[in-house]
């Protein structure tokens, strides 16, 4: 019953859950499309659209079997027609289709609710790579998707099978999702983002809120049921609230401060990046940036501790703050008091707050380091640009599987692609044992901390925080949150 | 010469103006003396003494960085003085001097101030905004930026005052005597503007502060790790229950010297020239 | 008077012409370009090429400008990059928001500024007029921000009377209630307007004071009040009525801060985050629509000075 | 008893802490059917002593500190602030020097003179409009019909002061204060407007105080004349007295001053040095500095004024034409 | 007099466009002045006298007509060309208190035209020219460090004469001089100017709309109306026999002081 009122940061570039990454987008995006998969508590990937799957010997080829009877809010039965064009468009156009479709030979309808996916090699990450909806294999109508492009879709074909769906989208206002009564829900008990799905909210309207304070005061007057993005140093305020409740999230999110493998002094240098990342000690920006201990771990292993790919291959070097080891190994490194370019956005407090600190670090340890100050936007062009810099500050979300993780895309900024790379990035893909693929990582990240294409900051535990009055929210959230099953 | 004299007497029997003055004197000696007087350095990060209540020895608390902020509200006057400064001087110098020459040379101004016109149609604020996207945040930049979007106003207002002063008879009597365009204008005219240039340099002194402030606020104005009392305000603003005084003392500070600045304009303006009392405009 | 707006209008093109020159140039100056922005970070360059193609930002400058002006003339303001709905229909759903703001805050100006000027104004030099005046200055000397964020601390989070932020329009439920919304945000901008026309007020009264005819009103016996009403403050309102219309075009686009402030969804915040995302042409449309209220108050300013000010006449 | 009577009427102005008077005590009265003229220099307190008069003075940081005046035997001074607004523009009018001016821009003229009538009259709109077209026709403005509704930029200087004349006699004023009504205004335009002033009083009786600084407008229009010096009425008589012996030097070295228009001198016979300022602190004879026939008894002793013929008043210790 | 006049003004027109009207406010005015004759200039408010002599100075640019002084016509020649005659066609200006800058000193608001005019060569043969100049005016030398508003009215005026009188022109034009001073002052200036202008030989342009003071100082009177000049002619024929309907009407309404009895 009644309206689920949502702040967020901002608005999202679009819902289109294939082609965009923003985690916003998918916060909203979760409650209209579905995948074949998603993730139970523990972030294994469970059916979800699909009814289950069967891998053959070699690996190669996966047959998975459709729920039947799912209708998309246009009314329409999903068919497999429908989700092999989704998977279609998805391979050739969304943001990490290509991920996996470098291994897809070909994927065709082989009844109305079956599906074969046909591998060139077997592909260890494909099912989390499925489930995991941000940028991910939303399944959309045929008609729909058949020819759409990279382009995302516009509002009025967000179709999905969701529980909600598309109402209303008011620039600047907010995004309106409403009850889909003919929802079809996955049987099961609830468990992460598996499991049943219920409607309770006759609407769940997503408002634009871009400063932090209005959203907490706005919550705190009653004015939202739900803010996001809280900064870390109001925890135990909020928390000893008692009209508000602070859900944290699960899947921390990261800090990285990437080097530029492509021009500039740190090129090919990779003892001068170590002496630089010898030199910062990551506590002090952690404490500064993000406040309260409990929010925050000193952690240098990619994914959190509990996650099975938590590993701590190359972590000693993950927090030395030896400014005088990094002095000497800058020297020797041939390090002659050159500047060096350190580019951070002040659109995140928590990248200029951790930016800043660690400016002063280098600073003790010989490091002249030029620091630019520019706005998100200006940071994404000139970080294009080879020559306009040579670190700069961005964060990672929570993903699923590493092979996600920014730094494994040869492309991306900073541009980090070694042969070493590439080997265990190839080996890595190629196995589906996942004690193999484990041991894979955690020589990757090994590889990580001493070529250093980036820096990990510490993790970081965002939360949220709601009103008491929403009931069924649970203590945390895995990734996203999600408002099914969940009542006022 | 008559200096000190008419400060008195703009001043005389202004109780308020007067303590203003007193306190924009604090403000100025602060702004000098920042370095010898603060005992902290302003920058010096310390994550052990984050958000510490105000008391001895930070009288002014402590940012989340754990910053002193008595010590970088001490430098903040500085801030204040050259963001005010800089803004009276390149509105004065841009604005002014089109303005003046506008007004003298009747054909170019009529090509000026077109364009002056043209610029006056931007609203301000967003006129800074789309500047100062344009380029890096700095302190140098920032005060660039409000200069320029107080130097359309000040041309306008140049421009009539230049007017007015274009067709007084001591200028006619000057044309006569022989002077050339440049002593007309430098000599003839300009010092006749001294003092309702003062009044407006005052008052944008003091909007230029809110000006920064705003900027601050939208994420687009100093670098936030420079000690403003605008930087103060708006990069702590999320701590206005969990740490109060971080928003009231540097709050304080701006409107207490805004308010002083414009008490000294007011004085100024009520004391000078009824001819151009029309023309300044409390920005 | 037709005639002499149609004129003015005509006037108005050069300028125009001029300005949505001046916003091009400014605004694809900006680094940073919306394909990246709109890809995001795993975006590879080629993609981005083919989007910057797509949205045609490949073509030269003067190139897009002249396809833009032809669209604008033709009513088409273009396609919001970020939304992918028409510029003007992102500006429209902006202009309720700010429209209803700024009318909002100047019916606080009017309510509170004029009076009190007036009330400051005869009592000048005495106790009323040193607590207004002063008064008035003290609110123009407040950042905006830090007034709102107190505003919703008192009366939002800690009374609970008004609603702290957002507005969710009149033709959402609620309708006409839904104008709470505004009570704060409009207060915190009615502050230091209201302040700046206290002292206009004030002041153009001193300024009417002094002149011969107030004397001829008073020689003819008429009550203070009257002369101060009818004489003064009908002549001081023609240089404030310029303030009026010129505080009111201001409103409308500079209530960045406070629409920030109570996430309002109006035309200052869609500009800053469409800066932030290099939405080139919702920013472009609304410099132009801002630029073309600017100009068309400054016409019903004039409009409005030739109907207080019969010295005046519009030829 | 006269109409009206002032008597040693003293008016300071304040500046800074002190109140220095500008207007030293000054005595005249004035009755039906007479004009009395004021002269003196720019500054002299010729404005002052009519806005006291009128009681306009109030809030400008000029004050009467001393004196009396009565009009009709009242005590004006007494009055509350009803009752002399009661009076002001209804038994008392007043022109002022400059028409451009004086004349609210912003509404009609017509409206202008309703307004007046209204103040004091109870009359419809109606009514009151008929009665400003009759003004205005009595005050010679053609086509007063559609003149009414013009606005006050729509007229001549000429008009406009006529307009003022129109305003002041809605209510058939007992007194009618002019203040330089005609300095602002052409030669051939102020002799029109001079003869209507004069004529009006002749069909209504209405006193006039007359105030300029040109001794020929007085000469022609006043039945008395009051010279006015540094805040003193330094000689008043009848005006054919007045300029029949000159008593005062200062009287005298006015009109000498003024180069005339039927006659070649070759050099004017000049009034040295200049007037005092206000708050100068001067022994004796406030003119003494300036006057050809001062001597010591005059830089000590402040000359009281003396009737030296019937109605003929100097203040002076050697007048022209006294026993010297 | 003699037979080259000193200016002669041949058609004289100055029409100011305002707003789509145009302003004929001076509209063919011819006269001329001999070398050390003083023409007065008469008219009611409007009538263009003032416009007359702005454009003799160039303070205001002539529609049509030529000007010519000692043979050259001043009218066309450009600000430059013209810079040298400045010095001999001076300017009284009406307003004693406008007319100077109040941000300059006596002393420099009268050395500035010397520079100008080359004049004095050294800061020293300067001041002993303002010195000698503000003597002859009838100011001390301690004037030459006051500003303006330290002066009354009337010694304004004469400082206002005495930059025009250091350059020691031929042709001084003065546009209402005395008519914002009272009676008594009035008096002392006509007397100044009217020595100076005789003790110098210089001709002058007397421009007032007071006919008394005109009458006094001129050799000459013309007398303007609407932009025309309707009557020209000795002083005592057009006060005593005036021709045009208007100069009568003009004397006619003057106010006269009847009883007027000679005093010893
Ligand atoms: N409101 C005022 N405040 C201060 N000084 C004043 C005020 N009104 C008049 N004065 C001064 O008082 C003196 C007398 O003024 P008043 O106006 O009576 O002179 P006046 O004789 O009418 O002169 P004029 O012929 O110039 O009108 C002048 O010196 C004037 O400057
Ligand atoms: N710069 C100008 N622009 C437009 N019209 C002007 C200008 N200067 C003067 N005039 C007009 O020209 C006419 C003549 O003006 P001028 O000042 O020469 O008259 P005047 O005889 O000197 O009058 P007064 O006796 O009032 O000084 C007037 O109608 C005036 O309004
Ligand atoms: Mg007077
Ligand atoms: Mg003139």
């Amino acid at each position: 019953e009644g309206v689920l009122r949502y702040a967020t940061v901002g608005e999202p570039p679009t819902l289109d859950q294939q082609v965009v990454t923003s985690d916003l987008a998918t916060t909203i995006a979760q409650h209209v499309f579905e995948g074949l998969y998603t993730f139970d508590s523990s972030n294994s990937p469970v059916p979800l659209l699909a009814a289950g799957e069967t891998i053959s010997e070699d690996g190669k080829t996966i047959t998975i079997a459709l729920r039947e009877g799912v209708k998309f809010h246009n009314g329409q039965d999903m068919t497999s027609a429908d989700v092999v064009a989704s998977l279609k468009r998805w391979g050739e156009f969304g943001s990490r289709g290509g991920l996996l479709f470098e291994h897809v030979e070909s994927v065709e309808a082989t009844g109305d609710h079956e599906i074969r996916i046909t591998l060139s090699a077997p592909f260890g990450p494909w099912k989390n790579l499925m489930a995991f909806l941000n940028g991910g294999p939303a399944i959309y109508p045929a008609s729909i998707v058949e020819g759409a492009g990279k382009e995302p879709l516009s509002p009025e074909n967000y179709i999905g099978t969701g529980p909600y769906s598309f109402n209303a989208w008011e620039a600047n206002r907010y995004v309106e999702l409403v009850r889909f009564d003919d929802y079809v829900s996955p049987e099961g008990e609830a468990d992460g983002y598996g499991g049943e799905r219920v409607a309770e909210f006759d609407a769940l309207r997503f408002i634009p809120v871009p400063d932090v304070g209005t959203r907490v005061s706005g919550l705190r007057a009653g004015d939202y049921d739900y803010a996001e993005s809280i900064p870390g140093d109001l925890f135990a305020e909020l928390e000893g609230d008692p009209n508000v409740n602070t859900i944290l999230n699960g899947g921390p999110l990261f800090g990285l401060v990437f080097m530029n493998s492509s021009a500039g002094p740190l090129a090919e240098n990779y003892a001068l990046r170590r002496a630089i990342q010898q030199a910062i000690d990551k506590v002090p920006a952690l404490q500064i940036a993000i406040g309260p201990e409990g929010l925050w771990r000193s952690n240098g292993s990619f994914l959190p501790e509990g996650n099975v790919w938590y590993t701590e291959a190359g972590t000693e070097a993950f927090s030395q703050g030896d400014a005088e080891g990094a002095r000497a190994a800058a020297e020797a490194a041939g390090y002659t008091g050159e500047p060096i370019k350190f580019m951070v956005s002040t659109n995140y407090p928590f990248h200029y707050d951790t930016a800043i600190v660690y400016t002063k670090q280098l600073a003790q340890a010989g490091f002249n380091i030029d620091l630019q100050v520019y706005d998100w936007a200006t940071l994404i062009e000139k970080r294009s640009q080879p020559d306009q810099w040579d670190m700069f500050f961005t964060h990672h979300g929570f993903v699923p599987d590493p092979i996600l993780i920014s730094v494994m895309n040869d492309n991306y900024p900073g541009w980090w692609a070694t042969p070493e790379k590439a080997e265990l990035k190839a080996a890595f893909t190629a196995s589906s044992d996942p004690a193999e693929r484990v041991d894979i990582w955690s020589q990757i990240q090994e590889l990580i901390y001493e070529q250093v294409p980036t820096m990990k900051t510490g993790d970081v535990y965002t939360y949220n925080i709601a009103s008491p009055e929403l009931d069924g929210l649970g203590e945390a959230t895995l990734i996203w949150p999600h408002f099914w099953n969940v009542s006022k | 010469m008559m200096a000190v004299a008419s400060i008195r007497s703009v001043f005389a029997g202004r109780t308020f103006a007067q303590i203003g003055l007193v306190w924009l004197a604090f403000v100025a000696l602060a702004a000098i003396f920042s370095p010898l007087i603060a005992p902290f350095d302003p920058y010096e990060i310390d994550p052990i003494a984050r958000l510490t209540e105000p008391g001895w020895p930070h009288l002014f608390g402590t940012d989340h960085f754990g910053r002193d902020s008595f010590s970088r509200a001490l430098y903040g006057a500085r801030m204040t003085v050259l963001i005010g400064l800089g803004a009276v001087i390149v509105a004065l110098l841009t604005g002014g001097l089109v303005g003046m020459l506008s007004a003298y040379f009747t054909r170019l101004g009529h090509v000026l101030m077109r364009g002056v016109d043209v610029l006056m149609a931007f609203p301000a604020l967003l006129m800074a905004l789309v500047l100062m996207t344009l380029l890096e945040r700095s302190v140098m930049n920032t005060i660039i930026v409000i200069g320029v979007v107080y130097a359309t106003t000040t041309a306008r207002i140049l421009f009539g005052m230049t007017l007015k002063l274009k067709g007084e008879v001591f200028v006619d009597a000057a044309v006569c005597s022989g002077a050339g365009h440049a002593s007309i204008l430098f000599r003839h005219i300009l010092p006749n503007l001294v003092s309702p240039l003062l009044v407006q340099a005052s008052f944008i002194f003091a909007f230029a502060q809110l000006q920064a402030a705003a900027l601050d606020f939208l994420g687009l104005g100093l670098p936030p790790e420079v000690p403003s009392w605008g930087n103060m305000l708006s990069e702590e603003r999320i701590y206005v229950t969990r740490a109060p005084w971080l928003l009231i003392f540097p709050g304080a500070l701006i409107i207490l010297s805004v308010f002083s600045m414009n008490l000294v304009g007011d004085a100024m303006r009520d004391s000078i020239d009824p001819r151009f009392k029309d023309d300044i405009a409390g920005v | 008077m037709l005639f002499y707006t149609i004129k003015r209008l005509l006037a108005l093109i050069p300028t125009l012409l001029a300005a949505t020159m001046l916003v091009f140039l400014f605004v694809h100056l900006i680094p940073g370009d919306p394909a990246s922005i709109l890809l995001g970070d795993t975006a590879t360059p080629e993609e981005v090429a083919a989007l910057t193609r797509e949205l045609g930002l490949d073509e030269p400058l003067w190139t897009q400008y002249l396809i833009w002006l032809g669209n604008v003339l033709q009513g088409d303001l273009g396609t919001s990059v970020f939304f992918g709905t028409p510029v003007l229909t992102v500006i429209a759903d902006g202009a309720e928001t700010s429209i209803l703001l700024a009318t909002m805050t100047m019916v606080w100006i009017v309510l509170f500024g004029v009076p009190i000027g007036i009330v400051s104004a005869m009592n000048k030099g005495r106790w009323i007029d040193q607590i207004t005046s002063g008064g008035a200055m003290l609110f123009a000397s407040i950042p905006t921000f830090w007034l709102g964020l107190y505003l919703i601390l008192l009366f939002a989070v800690g009374l609970g009377w008004l609603p702290s932020s957002g507005f969710p329009s009149l033709t959402d439920t609620g309708g006409v209630t839904n104008l709470r919304y505004l009570i704060l945000p409009s207060l915190t901008l009615a502050a230091p307007n209201a302040a700046l026309i206290i002292r206009l007020v004030r002041a153009s009264m001193l300024d009417v004071s002094r002149e011969d005819h107030v004397r001829t009103a008073r020689a003819k016996g008429l009550r203070p009040s009257r002369v101060a009403i009818r004489h003064i403050f009908r002549n001081a309102l023609i240089s404030v009525t310029a303030a009026f219309g010129f505080t009111f075009a201001a409103l409308v686009s500079e209530a960045v801060v406070t629409e920030t402030v109570f996430s309002l969804p109006g035309i200052g915040r869609l500009v800053v985050q469409s800066i932030l995302r290099r939405d080139y042409p919702v920013i472009q449309g609304v410099i132009l629509v801002i630029v073309v209220l600017y100009m068309f108050i400054n016409l019903l300013v004039d409009l409005a000075y030739a109907r207080l000010d019969p010295r005046i006449s519009l030829k | 008893m006269a109409l009206l009577d002032v008597e040693n009427l003293e008016i300071s102005i304040r500046f800074g802490h002190e109140l220095l008077p500008v207007v030293r005590g000054v005595s005249f009265s004035v009755d039906e059917n007479e004009t009395l003229g004021i002269v003196g220099e720019s500054g002299c307190g010729k404005s002052l002593t009519a806005l006291a008069i009128m009681g306009l003075l109030e809030g400008s940081g000029v004050r009467v500190t001393g004196g009396r005046m009565r009009f009709g035997g009242r005590d004006l001074l007494a009055m509350s602030a009803d009752e002399r607004r009661h009076i002001m523009g209804n038994d008392m009018a007043m022109i002022f020097q400059e028409p451009m001016t004086s004349l609210n821009p912003v509404y009609r003229v017509g409206d202008q003179i309703i307004e007046a009538l209204q103040q004091h009259r109870n009359l419809s709109r109606r009514a009151a409009r008929r009665r400003a077209i009759e003004l205005l026709d009595l005050v010679r403005i053609p086509e007063p019909d559609s003149r009414v509704d013009s606005f006050p930029h729509q007229l001549s200087g000429g008009q406009r002061q006529r307009v003022m004349i129109a305003m002041a006699l809605s209510c058939d004023p007992k007194l009618l204060i002019a203040d330089e009504p005609t300095t602002a205004l052409d030669v051939t335009v102020q002799k029109e407007v001079l003869d209507l002033m004069l004529d009006l009083q002749k069909r209504t009786g209405t006193a006039i105080i007359l105030i300029s600084h040109d001794l020929g407008v007085i000469a022609e229009t006043c039945n008395s004349v009051a010279v006015m010096y540094w805040g003193r009425l330094v000689e008043t008589a009848p005006t054919d007295a007045l300029f029949e012996t000159l008593a005062h030097p200062y009287t005298r070295g006015l009109l000498h001053s003024i180069p005339a228009i039927d006659r070649d001198v070759d050099w004017l016979d000049a009034i040295p040095g200049r007037v005092p300022t206000i708050g100068e602190q001067i022994a004796g004879c406030p003119f003494h500095p300036r006057c050809p026939r001062a001597e010591s008894r005059c830089r000590h002793e402040v000359p009281q004024p003396r009737e030296i013929a019937p109605g003929h008043l100097v203040e002076c210790h050697f007048p022209y034409g006294g026993d010297r | 007099m003699s037979a080259q006049p000193l200016l002669d003004v041949r058609d004289l027109k100055v029409h100011f466009r305002t707003r789509g009207r145009t302003v004929r406010a001076v509209d063919g005015v011819s006269f001329d002045i001999a070398p050390g004759e003083v023409l007065g200039l008469v008219g009611e408010s409007g009538c263009g006298k003032s416009t007359v002599g702005r454009a003799l100075t160039q303070l205001e640019r002539a529609t049509a007509g030529q000007a010519l002084f000692e043979g050259q016509d001043i009218l066309s020649m450009s600000r430059r060309q013209f810079l040298p005659l400045r010095r001999h066609i001076q300017m009284i200006f009406q307003d004693p208190y406008a007319s100077l800058n109040p941000r300059l000193t006596v002393a420099q608001t009268l050395s500035e035209p010397l520079f100008i005019h080359k004049i004095a060569r050294s800061r020293k043969d300067a001041q002993a020219r303002i010195a000698e100049t503000l003597d002859l005016v009838g100011l001390g030398p301690e004037a030459m460090t006051r500003y303006p508003h330290e002066f009354s009215g009337g010694q304004r005026q004469r400082i206002g004469i005495a930059r025009v009188m250091i350059l020691e022109p031929k042709l001084v034009i003065a546009d209402e001089a005395v008519s914002a001073l009272d009676v008594s002052i009035q008096a002392q200036v006509l007397n100044l100017i009217k020595k100076l202008q005789r003790d110098s030989g210089m001709a002058m342009l007397f421009i007032s709309h007071d006919l008394g003071v005109v009458r006094h100082i001129s050799d000459r009177v013309a007398v303007m109306s609407a932009g025309k000049i309707v009557e020209t002619g000795d002083k005592s024929a057009i006060f005593e026999a005036p021709q045009d309907a208007y100069t009568r009407r003009l004397l006619d309404s003057i106010p006269r002081i009847m009883p007027l009895k000679e005093t010893s």
